[in-house]
């Protein structure tokens, strides 16, 4: 255990960290799903692969990229393939074990929105939309999750099904006709949740220290469901975080060393 | 066989009022000096086709030049989202704007299919995803051996691909290295196509398996140093995050906005590219 | 992960009678040594399939190890005929072949399609061609935006997949370079795979989009010097074109066949390719 | 014109040849369409793109290949794809200006049989079978198709359409929805046809120097039919043959100047 006091969001990322194996092969979404990967990379899975949608296959950035596409991810990849090729070969041929998404809503059957909040023809908020996501989610062989706790993330119905989680739970997937198995972990900055083996409703496994059941509830806008059992999120070791801090602030260092729109020119 | 041109001759001879327009690069090689260049002739009532619209197509939009936009993930990479696009969505400021959104899987396969000349591309994808509810173009259609129900979507087929690759040859072969994205798919799906490059060299000392366009697949070739700014070109100069970190504020503020582009576009020429990723290039 | 075996083992390990089995290469890089290991081991009701079965092919199925052969093009490149093959289908000599023919198009889509983990291929073809009354594989699907009507054939997934790359590096990811065929597509398609290489390096020093297989999608390596013997390894040695004219007369008749055999497949071994190629070196 | 004395073989590949322009992008097939091919690049159409099904765009080979997958045609092309690439997107993509075939049958109506002499389930004689060519017959713009004359060659009806030309002529091609024009020449070691027309059955358009009318008819299956004008054909230029001729030698040397396979072990 560290004696470094750490933050809700670096528990967030290093207990994202720690589901990672090394033989994974993971599909990477910006945010705390690469700050994640990467830190699962520099400690206890050297060898686990990172396929960012950009088309770079094994990367490993030194610092994390700002966006999906940044040089350092082709520079540091086993192969950089176009792509089409990517969600062709990659992504829809079976090959990834992993894929980590993040979202603006989530529903307790890890069914996500980064769509819109409102209506889709006349939204109030215009959201980026899903990007790989619908595809990440129904190609890959188990997805994760990891976002922060808010009443306005965590909601009884989602605006929009971006991407299709257990949808209303059960066996929802494969009267689909989907085989992979979906949503199979949720990381949040204060909890660890899984989902039940029948209903597929996230289910609180594990907690992370000094949070409390309460807290848990209060930021989530569903009744939450716990386990029998609940274990306490082992803290972040010295190793982890201080893994987990360099790599953010080579990533500052990088992103902020360069000329800003308004002089460059 | 590929004709080398001033950027802003090949923008009034390529792109026209009402064009199916694709200013492709994903992450890297945006084709930015190419947009500004639209912008600075406005046109007007463009289809702007891309997966990862960015800050051109806000730009873009922004100016009153498009009527519908064809995409996947509209965002600006790691900083947010776009906040013009969201004004032309949410508010038809300065006009509405229509949208045909996809999956990032969608809009690669279309692509792809595209450039191999059929009418549809077909995969798995979108199943459980509401976008098939809201978009009349995702359809299906069953495997006939297996009875699999995949997607259907149509094949992209732009009027005009605005492309920035690393380097073209005399004779206009162009090469792109690195993150490829779909451009290569881009140009030999559309019906004409512009190139910017960062240089024109004699040899391009091409690896057997790059990714190359032959001279008699590619438009217009037009010499455009630094055309990819903010965005980056592999192994010329680096990505300005600072600018696209930057660009949040600017967008956030439609008088804001139209003052920036008055300073950094309109009045601003293709030239100017260069001097802007002057201190980006020691990096790469 | 990739498994670093000599090639005895890996053809044991990986290869059973009644599999379903590639041996892919397209003029460059055929999987000689693979295949006659193959032979030497004396698999049984293989069901072969490969866009350009050859020589190798000629000698499996004269070799009777094959009941069944998916193809779109069989005969011995810029020479002639397969005989080993016309004496299994004209007179079912030593066997029946039962045959799948479909055209390279059909067959290069499938490999895509199984590499891309879809049911089927779709793609614009067979318009009155023939094959598609005789193959019940052919099938189609009309497009649910234009009504065009596609042609369709099964994705092709092998239980195992050979092929001969010129390098891999000590972790296992696998270069190959120059003409590519449908090798990468093979590996990915298929259920298991062995590679066999010209040299295991430290680095590969490879080009950014080369055609890579990385360590995680192959199943075994094989050192094996010269594997591709007649054929070529680009930037190690030249296409033996004497010996595909030579083949003819081999494969013209059937003892000369069954001691040619013997005397160059059943009784040498891998280490017999290092030998063959080595004037064949200097040219390349 | 030229003094040195010519075969019909070599009229046959330089009448070929002088269809090609520069600016052709020609999809080649092995034999002579590789000869005329290449001959045409030496010559007049030193632009021309020739594209081999092995994946090679844009190569200029100084010997002919032996297969269509020879290394030389990778070291002197413009860019190597891989093979479902070329047919999707160079084949299929409606890139190809010329597609060169060859023939072990042909009917008038330009439909060709590579596939088997006799009964397709009992063939008398079995061939290597279509390889690229169904797709070239529909998907590039025209076809021109050469092969030497014979009344095993020139049938009045093939065993096996292999490939489409133009069905039983007239609009046959339109009506099953294929755009391109398919065979729009056919040059033989006797002459040069064209499809009529309307019937779009080959006619005898040029006839080359010292063959009779008799001799064209005395090796065709069908009973021809000549152009109400008829052409001679230009003899072969010293150039044309000198090229032709060098081309050969080099190639000749080149394939058998290599180890047998009885000694090489």
């Amino acid at each position: 255990m560290s004696d470094m006091v750490h933050t809700p969001d670096e528990m967030m990322t290093i207990a994202a960290s720690r589901a990672l194996k090394n033989d994974d092969v993971c599909f990477v979404g910006i945010g705390a799903p690469s700050a994640a990967c990467n830190v699962a990379r520099l400690t206890h899975a050297p060898d686990i692969t990172l396929i960012y949608e950009s088309g770079t296959i094994g990367t490993a950035p030194d610092v994390l990229p700002l966006s999906i596409g940044d040089g350092e991810l082709c520079d540091t990849a086993v192969t950089t393939v176009a792509v089409p090729e990517m969600f062709r070969y990659w992504l829809q041929g079976g090959r990834i074990t992993i894929g980590f998404l993040g979202a603006a809503q989530l529903d307790r059957f890890g069914n996500i929105n980064t769509t819109v909040i409102g209506d889709y023809a006349n939204p109030k908020t215009r959201l980026p939309g899903g990007g790989g996501a619908p595809e990440i989610a129904g190609s890959s062989r188990e997805i994760f999750i990891t976002m922060k706790q808010s009443l306005r993330g965590m909601v009884e119905k989602i605006d929009f099904f971006t991407s299709f989680g257990h949808g209303e739970g059960g066996d929802h997937r494969q009267r689909l006709g989907i085989e992979t198995q979906g949503p199979t972990l949720l990381i949040t900055d204060l909890a660890i949740w899984r989902p039940d083996p029948e209903t597929k409703e996230f289910t609180v496994v594990s907690i992370h220290p000094g949070v409390t059941r309460e807290d848990v509830q209060a930021t989530c806008g569903w009744t939450v469901k716990f386990a029998d059992r609940i274990e306490e999120t082992p803290p972040p070791t010295d190793l982890e975080l201080k893994t987990l801090r360099d790599l953010k602030a080579r990533t500052k260092a990088a992103h902020q060393g360069q000329p800003d729109p308004g002089k460059a020119a | 066989m590929a004709k080398f041109q001033p950027l802003a001759d090949a923008v009034l001879e390529n792109l026209n009022d009402g064009d199916v327009v694709a200013f492709e690069g994903f992450t890297h090689l945006i084709p930015h000096a190419a947009a500004h260049e639209a912008i600075r002739q406005g046109k007007k009532d463009l289809t702007i086709i891309r997966m990862t619209p960015d800050l051109i197509y806000d730009q873009l939009i922004g100016m009153g030049m498009v009527k519908r936009m064809i995409f996947s993930y509209a965002g600006n990479p790691g900083v947010g989202l776009l906040r013009r696009m969201r004004d032309a969505v949410e508010n038809g400021w300065p006009q509405a704007l229509e949208l045909e959104e996809h999956s990032h899987a969608a809009m690669a396969n279309a692509y792809e299919a595209g450039a191999a000349g059929l009418p549809c591309a077909v995969f798995r994808g979108y199943r459980g995803a509401e976008l098939a509810k809201v978009n009349s173009n995702v359809r299906s259609v069953a495997c006939p051996f297996t009875g699999e129900v995949l997607a259907a979507v149509p094949a992209v087929r732009p009027d005009v691909a605005f492309i920035h690759a690393q380097k073209a040859d005399r004779k206009g072969n162009v090469l792109i290295e690195g993150i490829l994205g779909v451009q290569k798919e881009a140009v030999l799906a559309a019906t004409r196509s512009v190139v910017t490059v960062e240089e024109i060299v004699d040899d391009l000392n091409a690896h057997p398996n790059a990714c190359l366009l032959p001279d008699w697949t590619v438009g217009t070739i037009c010499l455009v140093p630094g055309g990819a700014h903010p965005s980056y070109a592999h192994g010329y100069y680096v990505r300005d995050n600072a600018y696209y970190i930057a660009w949040d504020k600017i967008a956030s503020d439609r008088e804001a906005f139209l003052s920036w582009m008055k300073e950094n576009v309109l009045d601003a020429t293709p030239e100017d590219f260069g001097g802007r990723v002057g201190k980006l290039r020691s990096a790469a």
